[in-house]
Parts: C-alpha cells; structure tokens; sequence
C-alpha cells in the first residue's frame, strides 16, 4: 500500500535516519508518500488541518498526547497495546520509552529515537586547548567557575542560540537537573501545580538561566540551533547545552564521538528529561492499510534497524537489545544515563498540554531577552498564565 | 480641392529653404535641478537593489567566502554549484530532487488558481458594473467589507469547507482558495475599471446582442487589456508567492515551491548554506521577476489607465 | 415603415419625473428631431422608445405593436450614439457585424448586407481597420452603418453630431438626409443644436422640462413659435421679445411698448380676438429689422451700442429701452454705424410674434 | 442610469460570488465568532460554556503578547506610512523628470515580485551583526553606527518597517504616478507662470487634489498592515521575545505553537474588529466623497 | 502696456519641426487672434511667449526687452487656460491671491486688487467657493480674474471658450471684448473657431502648419484672402473655389471656366498684370450670389440640388460643373427653389477673389 508520512524532519542526519525506514518499509512491498512540513511553521496544525480537511496521512511523527486523544475522539485512533504485546516489543524498551508511548494507559505511539534534552556536548580540541575537563564537572557552580579560563582563551563558553525553542529546551532540561524530578513533574507533567514556582529551587534554576543568557551576544539573536551547534563544531565555542540530537550535525560534520567531542549530563543534574520521537498511525482505515501500517511500526522498532536508525540520526535506540557495537560514545552514555528509572523525567511534548508549554517559552524566552526581567517576575506571570490557561 | 492644398505646401516649401537662423541659441543641456533629483532617484534605486544584489551575489560565492563575512564583496570565483544544487538535488523532507520539483508544482497551482480567481471575479465584476441586477449596492458593500477580512479569521472555516467540497489537499484545494480570497478585491477592481466603460458601447451592444455573455466574450472582454495585465500581475506574484494558503491547503504532490524553499531555508545542515539558500530563493523569485521586468511598464500603464480606485 | 407612438409616458427617476404624460406621435417616414436644451429629457425619450429604459407609465407603440415591454433588440429599431460607441476592439466589418449578432441571419446575408451598407456609406475601404483608425466623420459612418444593416424601419440618433468639428458636422447633416431622402426610414433624432432640428427635420418636437412645447415642421416652429420659450430657444441671435399693450381702435390693433414707440399688428394672425389694453410680449427676430427709414410696422430711433462681424452677416446691438436690441444686418452697414450714434431702423409687417404676457403662450 | 436589461444572465452569473461571499466569507466568520466562544484545542468542539463563554476575550485582553501586537501594528501602521510619503516622492520626481522613468519604475517596483520569503533571508542577513552592513559600515570607520536592529526588542520593529516600505513603496509610486498624470498639465503651466514655489504648488495644490489617491493609498496600507504576517515571519518570528508580534502571528502563533483554536479564534475576531474601526471612517469617507463628486460632476 | 514681436521663431519637438522661422509683432493695445486647425502650432507659440516652452531659435520680444531666456513668471503676462487651470483646492479668493503668491505684494494690494477685479468681473459672491461649485461661465470668470489681479500688460488667452456650450460662448465672447475695450492690454488669443476670431479681434494671424499665412484685420482675412488656405478656412458654407483660366483682352480681364462661362473681373485689383490664359483659381463666396437675372460680374443658369433653412439664412446648393456651388439666399426664396430646376444666378461685381492656380497665392 502508499503510506503517506507526514513528518517535519529534513536536516541531512535526519533524512538519512528516514531513508533507513524507507529502505524497510519498500522492502515490505510498500510505498512512501512524503509530506514534509517544517518545524515552527505550525506543524501539528497543519497535521490537525490534514485529517480535518479529510487527508489525514497514514503515519505521522507527533508526540502530543492532545492530538492522540483528538484523533481518538474523531475516530482515527489506533490502540498497539496488543500488538505491543503480541510482537514482544514492550519488554524490550527503557522505562522512559515505555511510558511515553501510551496516552491515557493506552500505547498508541512508535517510538523511533530516544534523546536526552539537556546534553553537555563539547569540543574536545578546545576543552585540551583551554585545559578544562567537561567531564570533571560535578556541578553548575563547577562548569560556570571555569568559564572564566574559556573566555580568556580566546573562546565562547558556551554556545547558546536566541530562539524561543532552545530556550525553552533549556530551561525544562535545567529544571530537571536543578530543580529535580518532584517540581519538574509539576510544571511540564500533566497535572500542573502552581504551587512549585515558589519553590527556591525553582528560582535558582531561574537564575542560572539567566547566567546562560548572559553568554548569549546580539549575534545570537535568531541563531538556528545547528549553527549554534557548529560554533562548537568548528572550534569557536567550548560546548553547548541542548537535545543530544545535535549529535547528528556532529556527525554529519564527519567528527567521531569521544574522539573529536563528549558528552556529558548537565553537571550535577538531579534528573535528566527523555525525548522520544514517536510515530503515530492513522486508524479507522481499510484492513489492508491497517496491516500496512502495522508494517511500518515493525520496520521502526525493529532492533537492526534501529541500530542504522540510530546511528544515522545521531539518537539512541529505543530497545534495550539494540546491537550494542552499533553505539558510540555517546549513546553509551545516554544508556547508562537511562539505566535509573528514578532519574527520568518525561518531555513536555509528550504530556502537557501546548498551549501551556507554549506560554512557559513565551516568558522564559522574555526572560532571557530581557535583562530587567527579575526572577520575581517570571514566576508572577507563570502563576498568572497558570490561571489563565488550566486553572 | 487636393490640388489646391498641395500648392499651397509647394509655396511653404520654398520658404523654408532660403532662410539661415537669425537668432541661433545654445542646445540647452541639463539643468541643476534634474541632476539633484537624477541623483536622488539614482541613490533610491540603489538601496532599492541592495538585497537583491546580496541575494544574487551570494548564490554565485563558495561557503568558503561566504564565511569570511563582506557580503557585498563579489565572488572570487562565480560559481554555478550553488544553483545546481538548489535546483537539482536539495532536499525537502526525504525527496532531494531539488526545486524543480516544487516549481512544476507551483505552475500547475498557479493556472487553475489564476483562471478561477480572475474568471470568477471578471464575470462577477462585469454583470455589477454593466448590468442591472438587484441589490447590487448591498452586495459591493459586503464585498468591500469582505476585501478587509483577514485570511486568519476564515482559514479554519475554509479547510473544513474544501473538505466537504473534497478538494482539500489538491491543487483544485489551493486554486478555490486563492479564488475565494482573492474575489473580493478583484471584483472591486474589475467593477470600478468596468463602471468606466461608456453607457453607450452597453447600450448599442444590448440592441445589438442582448446576450450576456456574448457581450461579455465579444466586446467586453477584449477591451479590459489594461485591467487583465494589472490583475494578472498581481495575483501571479501573490498566488506565486504564497506559503499559507499552499502549506495549509495543498497536499502530498500540490504543495507549492515556496514550501520546498521554507524547508531548505528553515532547516539545513550544519552551516546554513547561504549560497544554496540565496540560489533558491532566487529561483523562487525568478518567474514573477522575468514577468515585472518585461511587462512591469504595461502593469504601471494599467494602474495609470485607472484599473486600480479607490 | 411603422409609425412610432408615445401615449401618457410618464418616467420618473427615484423621485425625480422626468417625463409627464407625454403624448407624441411620429408617421412613417417622418423625419423627427427633438429638440430642446440640456435635462429637458430628450435622451430620456429616446431611452425608453429604444427600450434601454422602461417607462413609469404609458405604452410605447411601433406600427400596430405595443413594444412597452419588449426586449431592446426585438424592437426592430436602430440606433446611433452620441459617440457612436464603436467596440473598439473590433474592427469596422466586426462591428456591422456584431450589430446582427442577435438576428441568426446566414451567413451570406450578414455579408451581403454589410458590403451593401458599406457601398452605400463609402466605407468599404475602411472595413479592416479599428475605430480608432478613423477619424470622426468616418466613425460617424461605421456607426450610421450598423445601424443600417439591421434593416430595421426606425432609426434612432442621439445627438450624433455634437462632438464633431463645425465643418464635418455641416458634411455629415448632408448625408444623414441624403439617406433619409434615398431609404425613407422613420427617424427619430434628437440634438440641442437648432441649425441641425432646422436643416434636417420634417417635424421637430421642442421639449422643454419633460414637456413638449411645440410639435410641427420646422417653419411653423421658426416662423409661428407656439410660446415663449420656443421663441427664445430658437434662433441666433435670439428672437427680441418686449413687453407691450395692446392699444385697440381706429380699424388698427397696435403695440405699445412703454417708451411710446407704437408697433402695428393690424395684419397679426390673432387667435382670440384682440382685447384693447392687453399686456403681451412682442417677439421680434433680428433678420426682419431693416436700417434706415421706410415703410414697416414700426420705425425706431435708437442708439447703436456696437455692431460686430461674423463673417458673412453681422450682428448690430442698438439700445432700445435700455435693453439691447439685436439686429442682423448686412457687414457694409455694420460697419457704417458708429457706437453712440443714433440711427433709424424700422420692422418689416408682418414678422411680429405677439405672446400673452402672462400664459406665455401665442396669441 | 440604471437600465432596464435585467435578464436572468446576470443574475445567475452572480451566483458563484454571492455563495462565495454568504459561505466562505460570511460564513466563515460566523463559524469563527462561534469557535471563539468555545473551548477548542486542536480540533473545532461545538459546546459553549455560557457560564464562562468570554473566557478566550478575557485572556487575550490579559494577554502581554496581545498587547505588545497592538502596539506593534500601530508603530508599523506609522512606519508603514513612510512608504506612502517615500511612494509620493519618487513619483513625484519620476513624473518631473521624465528621464529614466522606465528604469525607475522597474526598479522600485521588482521588490513587489518578490515573496518576503525570500528577500526576507537577505534582509536578515544585512541586519545580521556578524555578517551584515554593520561590520561593513564599521571597517569603513563609522563605527558609532549601530545596524543590527534584529537584535533588540528596541529596535526589531525598525527592521520590519524599513522591509515593509522597501517593499511596498514602489506600489505606492505606481498608484501615484497615475494620480500625478491625471493632474491637468494646465495647473502646472499656470502655477509656473505665477511663480509658485514648487513647495506650495506641492503641499498647497497638488497633494490636497490628490486627496483621492492618498486616501486610496491609505486604505491598501492598512490593509496591508493589519494583515503583516509574512514580513514578521521572515525579519524575526516574532522575537526578540515577543517584541516583534503582530495580531496576525498572534493568530496563527494562537494556533500552531498554541494549538488553542478557541483562543486564535478570538484574536481572529479582535482583528476583524480592528478592521472595522479602522475602516469605517475610511470607507464612509470614501462613499462621501465619491458621492460629492458625483453631484459636482452634474 | 508693449509690443510683442517673435523675430525668427524655430520651434522644434525632438524631430518634428512645430514652428519655422515665425516672424510676428503685436502692436500695444492690439487683440491679436492666432486662428488656425487643429495642431497648426498655435498652443505652441503661445506657450513660448509665456516662457513655458523653450524657443528652439530665435528671439521673443515684450516691448524693447527680450524675454527669450526669462523665468515665465518673470514675463509680465498673464494666461488663461482652456480648462481654466483654477486650483481646485482654493476658493475662488484663494485662486486670485495664490496667482499674485510670487510678487511679494503688501497685503492690503493683493486684497485692493482682488476686490477689484471681483467688482469688474461681478464675481464678489463668489470669493468664497471652490471652483468645483461653480458654473463653467462663473470658472471662465475667475480664470480671467486671476490673470487680471496680476495687472500686467499683455494678456494670453488659449481657446478659453471651447469648453462651453454654444450660448454661453456668444456671451463670454461679448465680455471679453469689452473688458478688451476698457482696459485696452495686449491680447493674444488662440482660437480655431473664426467666429471668435472673426467677432473679437483686432488683427488676426491665420496659421498653417507651421507658418502664419495671413496676418490682418478680420475684414482684411475676409475680403482678401492672401492664399487658398485662407480663402477656404475662412467662412461657413466655404468660399466656392473653382478653377478657370484668364482671358485678357478687349478691355477686359475675364476668368473663364471650363463650363464657358465667363466672369468678368476686370475691376479686380491685380498684384500684378494679368497674363492672358493663365490659370487661376476663382473664390466666389456664398453670399455674394444673387438668385435672378441682372447685372453682375457673371449669370449662371444651373440646376438645383438641394436648399437648407438654417433658420434666419438659408443655404442652397447648385451643381455647376459636376460639383456643389453654395448660395447664400433668403429663406422665402430657398423655398421657391425646387431640387432638378433650372435657375439663374450672378455674382455681385468686385466681391470675386483670384488665385494663382500654381502658387495659391492671391493674385
Ligand atoms: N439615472 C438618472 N437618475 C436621476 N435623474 C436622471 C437620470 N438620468 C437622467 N436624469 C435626469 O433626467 C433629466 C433628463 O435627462 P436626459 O438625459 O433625458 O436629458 P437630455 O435632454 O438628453 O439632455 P442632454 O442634452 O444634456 O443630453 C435630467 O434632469 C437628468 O438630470
Ligand atoms: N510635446 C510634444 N511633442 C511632440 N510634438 C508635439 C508636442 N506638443 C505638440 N506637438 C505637435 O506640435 C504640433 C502643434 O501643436 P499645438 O498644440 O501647438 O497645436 P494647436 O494649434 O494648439 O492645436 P489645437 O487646436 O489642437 O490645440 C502638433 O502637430 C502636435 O502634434
Ligand atoms: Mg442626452
Ligand atoms: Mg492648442
């Protein structure tokens, strides 16, 4: 059958990642019709506007449980818990996996790429260059104490583009590393409670935000993240802070994990937020479709070509029993980082709801372009936002 | 008679050859003031050129200079890889067939979409200006009303309608939108331009023909020439140019080059690959641009002709 | 070739009427002109013969038909405008041609009737080229043409003469009743111009606020204005009217105008018997004064104010009552009368006008 | 004058416009009036909670960004009236000097052609201070020159009027060019003959007879304004922060990073509402003024 | 109030040469009309005398200066425009004081000025409209009151009536003169309508592609056409112009038309001698024609084609060697005229015009 994929991927690392599916999906005897569609030009709406202008594709990346639910409503759903289960496939996947996958108890997600939000990735040549040691770091205090000897050196610190997303990337992740699981789960989980602003954990992670903000020139304004990545590639800044997906753009830059860069958690981090690109499919079609679809889910969770998956898109593999020599450095980590169920906490596209996330990146992100901005400030908005959005 | 007239000149001609200037005056070259206003055209027009001469510049450098900064430096080496790339192999989502694909696209959006917003509207216009028909003045209030309607507040109206109308996701999807936002203003446009026509060439053809459209084809039609080129420019240009309507509405296979251009532009790899990014951009411009350069003097000759009032 | 009839049309526009309860009836072959000044309804009138109006009120007729509600193009009438409207776009044999559009003729006749109209016209040169090829006198005769080819009985024309120059409208008046003399169509013309209603008419309508005021030929209308309006609306310079009174007795009926000045009208054609002391307005045309003493209805010792020449004539403006009185006179006197100077012109008999000062109307 | 000719022709040719105008038009805003009353997410819910149905009004007019995009569409509606004030000087000096007119033309007309999209990178790129005009201003010595607007909330908006006038200035001309033309060449003649200044003749004479074009010209621009979206997608997304909002990226910010139909439906709504009061007068204006000259010209 | 004189005027647009070596001088106090068709250059040699169009060659003169090279509003010169060119922006008030905004006058002079003006042109009612809420005769009025506040001595007219309707124009033209006759400026005005010019003026230049054929007073353009052009321009119906040969001999000097008939001319008065057998071209105007028999410089006994009433005039035409001859006659006369009849006319003595056949020049 023509499955119609709806994406919104298509920087070279995560073409190549697709290609593998593709590579799969037609040896099944299938076909791919690709819509892709990019990021922060309204993605999901214009998912929404597709299965409301009655075109909705047969598979689509998403990981809003909203839409899930929505789908669900309008009768497009489409339960894989038994298939799951039939196919051996939950046994197989890390907590964090697991639980992303399902909306309301209910797996209805593939997931395709595990990521850690908030990574230290840092250019090995610099850090031997200014002679500091990332992976010494056992705390903020420790990182930022060195930055002084970066600066010297003739380098950024730390590479830090102004865009409202890797803004709001940084901020969930420093809320999870400073602040912990217990009050990142009740800002970006999905029952909110406002009560944690008021937390001084919550204010000192503020503060440190502002501490990255300030690394942030008029230059930064604007910066897409793969260039602000490429300011560490290429030896202008010692490291930068954001989804390990930039491992992608250090790969396709032809540099070797371990060799040419590390990585590691944000220092000290209490938690660390789990991405999972997950794959929906479109129910309420045809039996035939169905078995199409079912066909692309297999291809996607399948261990080897998770491994290729992985190893294109610069992620780490959903399965625990991915061939292990297919990991590089990097992804070692993240496994290892992820061996602690305790220590994992959800991505907020994967349970709150978009329009309260949305408002937390419109005030960080204010925050971060405005220095006047007190901390105070900050949390009277998000209380007031709170209000306004889901209370 | 004819004879007599041509005598007449005869007599003239014979003037004229005796005679030498009397009062022989310099050739009167340019004067301060125009030279002022030359120079401040010339200095508007340069700034009117500055992105596009960065836009073409850039498409022809290597990364390589684009990196040491200087924008307005020309290339080193003019090179064509640039465009190439653009055209044949740069990705969008998974395909990297390049822009041409994009451009078909476009094309075959741009005629369905030019013929039923400017049909639509021209008939519309014609029978409010030229025939009488009840409640015209309410209607071209409404519809000067619905010229101020944002696209914003009818977008999701819209998709659910094409998709009952099942043209949402083709290209029929895109040209009935850009034929429904499009109608209003035209209308105004052709109606004003059309109220201009003389009562009387309308009198003489209702007693001649009284068929509307046979008027409409045989005499109306071939005398909004002035109109056709102005309406026609500006809705290539937007309906070319439209991301919106072309992401929202089209689907797999109707989606526009503008849409291929966002997801080259918006996300690449590593370094932004200005030159590919310039050389695509340009590509997208180069067909409105080729229609302004040549008939851009017809299109200010229809605004002065008065196809454009308030 | 049908008769034309107007009964009780009334039109109004919105509130404004425009026509009231006009009657007119026009034979067959008649040469109509209407006449009258700007806004007194003329096009108006034409309008709703043609059918591109309707009328309020009223019933139109052509031959034993009553058009009132009949489709402009089934009406079998024709029509030339003002500015002949031409389709520009179409060249001088598609715009005859167009002119059949709605008759479903074959096609030979279409042709036939084409390089018959264009014989008779002198344009068949002209057949392949657009109006705005033309010049004005030929665009007049495209125009004449597609109407011709209709074969229709009546022709209408509004006013197709005024935007030509002098001389190419005294050419095209020729033509146009060359041929309503060679076709002997029923002609319905209007225009505000009086030499064209005089030239051409056989009956000229003169309209006046939506009303006729004087329907016949054009010597009854020159000659016998019926009120005061269509004597003061026709001729150039125009007709002198002074108030008078009647002084009856002696076998004699004479006017008196209030400087003394007696005027004899024993031998006016009047309709009611002359009643002694009666206030009218007497009508005096330029052309019927005479300089120097003599017989006549009236002898004047005036004061010339200036005499100016046109041309062929010359006008002389005396001051009589401290109004001025228009002559015509011949250029070699003209130039003989000195501002300032007095000099002795008489009336001929039986030129005089007389109105009633207050109906207005002829007595 | 009105005709009598009305057949069925006419009327039933009107039919796709009405059904377009009553359906999408109409239609659509009502639809949207009604969603903004709802509680919609994602997809449209048709339950209004009476209790609370100004709930989405009541947010936006809470909302800062909302307020920053009002703000925001009066400094471009300003801004943008520059590019009326830069049309009508090139005009003016393209119609005096008639060398070079074509060239002219073509030349502050092509930015028209071009999608915002597109020049949208170059302009970005000018302003950007690592690449831009201001190290290039800097190296030539004027290095007092601050350049890179899209840097700061202060001055972003900058940036989007200079873009937006470089792009529709030369509209403008166009519209006042045919404005200059149809002048009668006799006033020029006569006001030279008595000496005029050319500053009176302009601002005294020529610009209040062209009130008609300006007023028409007024009218396209806000239009245009209130419906910026392209311009700010392309100069800054909005940003810095949310310094460079406007009601239309409100809306579809509303709506795609949202994902909260009801409330993009209400800032759709407040937009339309924002047009009426801007238009109104101007229509009303418009429709005074066309019937004045209608009764002049009897 | 000076002299005007153009000495060797060239006047040339890119290629086209508009005005060739054009010698003219107005006298103080004169009314000079440039008469002329359409496209003959008149505008344009006006506009080089106000300095709004630059000379290609030669010298202008105002009284002993010369203003070739001089800022228009540096001329001393007032114009009026065809279209009136009020600024419609301005009262009328406004319109009069903005055309004295260059002269740096004391208030109290520019307001002393315009009251009086205002007072003579009876516009005081109007001071405080616009243009746009006057009527065409009311606009004309202001336009002249502008040109007059300026108080310099010569004042330029272009074809200042041709946008008004015909009755509006025979007063305006009546208002003009005397406001010539009281304040005695130096008028050029550009018309191509010849009552206007014929009425009006003091001298008239009649122009010609170019080059002014004749320049005289309006009685010496009538009567004495210099060249052919002039001799047909001139007049309404045109001069009959016919061709004939010279018969000299016995005392006597005749024209000799093909037909036979013989006209006798020898009372005219020759440039040079008459040479027997030479070509020339006879121009007998229309109303020089007498119906019957008598005496006179010729008897034609021709057949009738048509006649026209015209109202006070009638015009009937003749066929005289194939082609139209035009009469002037009496209307009761025209009547008695039957299309296809024979009839008599003559032509009065001394009133015939001559032209070398060859050179069109008046012999
Ligand atoms: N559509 C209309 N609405 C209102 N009044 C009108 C309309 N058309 C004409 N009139 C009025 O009707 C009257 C007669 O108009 P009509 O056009 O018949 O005059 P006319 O005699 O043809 O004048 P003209 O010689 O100027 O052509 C005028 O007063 C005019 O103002
Ligand atoms: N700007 C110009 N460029 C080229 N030719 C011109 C220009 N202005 C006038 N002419 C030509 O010069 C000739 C004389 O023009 P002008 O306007 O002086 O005529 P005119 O006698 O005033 O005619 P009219 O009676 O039509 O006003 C015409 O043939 C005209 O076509
Ligand atoms: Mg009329
Ligand atoms: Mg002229």
């Amino acid at each position: 059958a023509d499955l119609v994929v709806y994406h919104s991927w298509s920087a070279a690392p995560e073409v190549a990642a697709l290609n593998v599916l593709k590579a799969g999906i037609e040896a099944k005897g299938h076909t791919w019709t690709d819509i892709a569609i990019p990021h922060n030009t309204g993605s999901n709406v214009n998912l929404m506007s597709l299965v409301t202008g009655g075109q909705p594709p047969n598979v689509f990346m998403e990981s809003n449980p909203g839409v899930y639910r929505d789908l669900a409503g309008m009768g497009f759903g489409f339960p894989l818990t038994q298939w799951y289960t039939d196919n051996h496939v939950t046994e197989n996947l890390p907590a964090a996996v697991a639980a992303s996958i399902a909306v309301d108890g209910e797996i209805v997600k593939v997931p395709t790429a595990l990521h850690i939000d908030g990574m230290v990735y840092y250019n090995k040549d610099v850090a031997a260059a200014v002679g500091v040691d990332p992976a010494s770091w056992t705390s903020l205090d420790a990182m930022f104490a060195d930055f002084q000897k970066v600066r010297d050196a003739g380098y950024a610190p730390v590479a830090v583009g102004s865009q409202p997303f890797q803004v709001g990337y940084l901020m969930h992740a420093l809320v999870a590393a400073i602040a912990g699981p217990d009050i990142y789960s009740s800002i970006y989980g999905g029952d909110v409670d406002p009560a944690v602003f008021d937390d001084p954990a919550f204010a000192k992670t503020l503060e440190t935000l502002r501490l990255f903000s300030q690394e942030a020139g008029r230059e930064a304004q604007n910066r897409p993240w793969n260039e602000t990545t490429n300011q560490v590639i290429t030896g202008k800044a010692l490291m930068q802070v954001h989804g390990d997906w930039m491992k992608g753009e250090w790969l396709g830059a032809g540099k070797v994990a371990g060799k040419d860069f590390g990585c590691v958690e944000i220092p000290g981090a209490k938690s660390v937020v789990v991405t999972v690109d997950a794959w929906g499919l479109l129910g309420g079609v045809s039996d035939e479709m169905k078995a199409a679809e079912l066909d692309f889910a297999s291809v996607v969770v399948d261990p080897e070509i998770q491994a290729k998956f992985s190893a294109a898109k610069g992620s780490t593999p959903v399965r625990l029993d991915a061939p292990a020599a297919s990991l590089d450095a990097c992804s070692t980590e993240v496994l290892s980082i992820l061996a602690d169920p305790a220590r994992q906490v959800q991505s907020p596209n994967n349970t709150v709801d978009s329009d309260w996330q949305s408002s937390i990146w419109d005030v960080v992100f204010n925050y971060w372009g405005d220095p006047s901005m007190s901390v105070e400030d900050v949390i009277a908005k998000l209380k007031d936002n709170y209000e306004t959005i889901l209370g | 008679m004819s004879e007599i007239t041509i005598a007449a000149r005869n007599a003239k001609g014979e003037v004229t050859v005796s005679r030498a200037p009397y009062f022989p005056r310099k050739k009167k070259t340019i004067t301060g003031r125009s030279i002022a206003v030359l120079v401040f055209l010339a200095l508007c027009a340069l700034f009117f050129c500055i992105p596009l001469y960065v836009v073409v510049v850039t498409s022809f450098k290597t990364m390589d200079q684009i990196r040491e900064g200087a924008m307005f430096s020309l290339p080193y080496v003019w090179t064509l890889e640039a465009w190439d790339h653009a055209w044949n192999s740069a990705c969008s989502g998974i395909n990297c067939n390049g822009l041409k694909v994009g451009f078909w696209s476009s094309v075959s959006i741009l005629i369905p979409s030019l013929i039923l917003s400017i049909g639509i509207s021209m008939i519309t216009g014609y029978a409010l200006a030229l025939w009488n028909v009840r409640w015209a003045g309410a209607f071209l209030f409404i519809l000067f009303i619905c010229a101020f309607v944002p696209f914003q507040i009818i977008m999701f109206p819209l998709i659910s309608m094409t998709a009952a109308l099942k043209v949402y996701g083709s290209i029929w999807g895109v040209a009935l939108v850009h034929a429904v936002l499009a109608m209003p203003v035209l209308t105004l446009i052709f109606r004003n331009y059309y109220k201009d026509i003389p009562q009387e060439i309308m009198s003489a053809a209702v007693m001649d023909s009284g068929s509307f459209w046979r008027i409409f084809t045989e005499i109306i039609l071939p005398m909004s020439g002035n109109i056709l080129i102005v309406v026609l420019i500006m809705q290539i240009t937007s309906i070319w140019n439209d991301y919106l309507i072309g992401v929202t509405f089209g689907g797999p296979g109707s989606q526009p080059m503008t849409v291929n251009l966002a997801n080259l532009i918006t996300i690449s790899t590593g370094v932004t690959r200005y030159n590919d990014n310039m050389a695509a951009a340009l590509l997208t411009a180069i067909p409105p641009l080729v229609i302004y350069f040549f008939v851009g003097k017809l299109f200010v000759q229809g605004i002065t002709a008065g196809a454009i009032k308030g | 070739m049908p008769r034309v009839s107007f009964e009780h049309i009334t039109k109004t526009y919105g509130q404004v009427q425009v026509l009231d309860d006009l009657n007119l009836a026009i034979d067959d072959g008649d040469f109509l002109v209407l006449l009258g000044p700007s806004g007194c309804g003329k096009t108006t009138l034409l309008n709703l013969l043609a059918g591109l109006l309707d009328v309020t009120d009223g019933r139109i007729m052509i031959g034993d038909r009553d058009v009132t509600d009949v489709d402009p193009k089934d009406r079998g009438l024709a029509m030339v405008f003002q500015s002949y409207a031409l389709y520009p776009t179409k060249t001088v044999h598609g715009n005859l041609k167009f002119g059949l559009a709605a008759s479903k003729l074959p096609r030979e006749e279409i042709e036939k009737r084409i390089a018959w109209a264009a014989k008779l016209l002198q344009i068949e040169p002209l057949l392949n080229r657009k109006p705005a090829n033309l010049s004005g006198g030929q665009r007049q005769r495209v125009a004449i043409g597609r109407a011709l080819v209709k074969n229709v009985g009546v022709f209408l024309f509004d006013e197709p003469l005024s935007n030509l120059d002098a001389k190419l409208r005294t050419e095209m008046r020729l033509e146009i009743k060359k041929l309503h003399d060679t076709l002997k169509h029923t002609i319905v013309y209007v225009t505000h111009d009086q030499i064209e209603a005089m030239t051409m008419a056989t009956k000229i309508a003169v309209m006046n606020g939506g009303v006729i005021q004087q329907f016949g030929t054009p010597d009854d209308i020159y000659e016998r204005p019926a009120n005061l309006f269509v004597a003061s609306f026709i001729g150039s310079p125009g007709m002198n009217l002074r108030p008078a009174k009647l002084a009856v007795g002696g076998g004699k009926v004479e006017a008196v105008f209030p400087s003394g000045v007696r005027f004899d009208v024993s031998d006016y054609n009047f309709v009611a018997p002359p009643k002694d002391g009666e206030d009218v307005i007497a009508g005096l045309r330029p052309e019927h004064f005479l300089v120097g003493a003599g017989d006549g209805a009236a002898t004047f010792d005036i004061p010339v104010q200036y005499a100016e020449r046109t041309g062929p004539d010359a006008s002389a403006y005396f001051n009589f009552e401290n109004e001025l009185l228009a002559l015509r006179v011949d250029p070699d006197i003209a130039a003989r009368l000195k501002p300032g100077e007095h000099a002795t012109v008489r009336y001929l008999r039986g030129k005089a006008n007389l109105f009633d000062a207050r109906s207005g109307q002829r007595m | 004058m009105a005709l009598r000719w009305s057949r069925w022709s006419p009327q039933l040719a009107l039919v796709p416009a009405i059904a377009v105008t009553l359906v999408a038009f109409v239609g659509g805003i009502i639809w949207t009036v009604y969603l903004s009353l709802t509680r919609s997410r994602r997809i449209p819910e048709y339950t209004i909670d009476w209790s609370d149905w100004f709930r989405q009004y009541d947010r936006l007019f809470r909302d800062d960004a909302w307020a920053i995009s009002l703000q925001n569409l009066i400094i471009l509606g300003i801004g943008s009236a520059l590019a009326i004030v830069f049309g009508f000087v090139l005009a003016a000096m393209i119609d005096r000097e008639r060398r070079g007119e074509s060239f002219f033309r073509t030349v502050f007309l092509y930015p028209l052609a071009i999608s915002l999209i597109v020049t949208g990178a170059a302009w970005r790129w000018i302003f950007n201070p690592e690449y831009g005009v201001e190290p290039f201003l800097h190296s030539l010595g004027l290095t007092w020159v601050n350049a890179s607007w899209l840097s700061s909330g202060e001055t972003a908006m900058w940036a989007i009027i200079l873009a937006s006038v470089w792009q529709s200035s030369g509209f403008y001309m166009a519209l006042m060019l045919a404005g200059l033309k149809s002048i009668n060449s006799e006033i020029w003649s006569a006001a030279r003959l008595d000496g005029v200044s050319l500053w009176k003749l302009y601002t005294q004479i020529i610009i209040p007879m062209m009130k008609f074009t300006f007023v028409t010209c007024a009218i396209l621009l806000s239009l245009g304004v209130i419906k910026a979206y392209d311009v700010v997608v392309a100069m800054t997304n909005g940003g810095p922060g949310q310094s460079t909002y406007v009601p239309a990226f409100f809306t579809i910010q509303a709506m795609t990073g949202r994902g909260n139909l009801g409330f993009a439906s209400a800032a759709a709504v407040m937009m339309l509402v924002i047009t009426a009061i801007v238009f109104l007068p101007l229509v009303l204006l418009t429709a005074w003024q066309q019937r004045r000259s209608a009764r002049i010209a009897k």
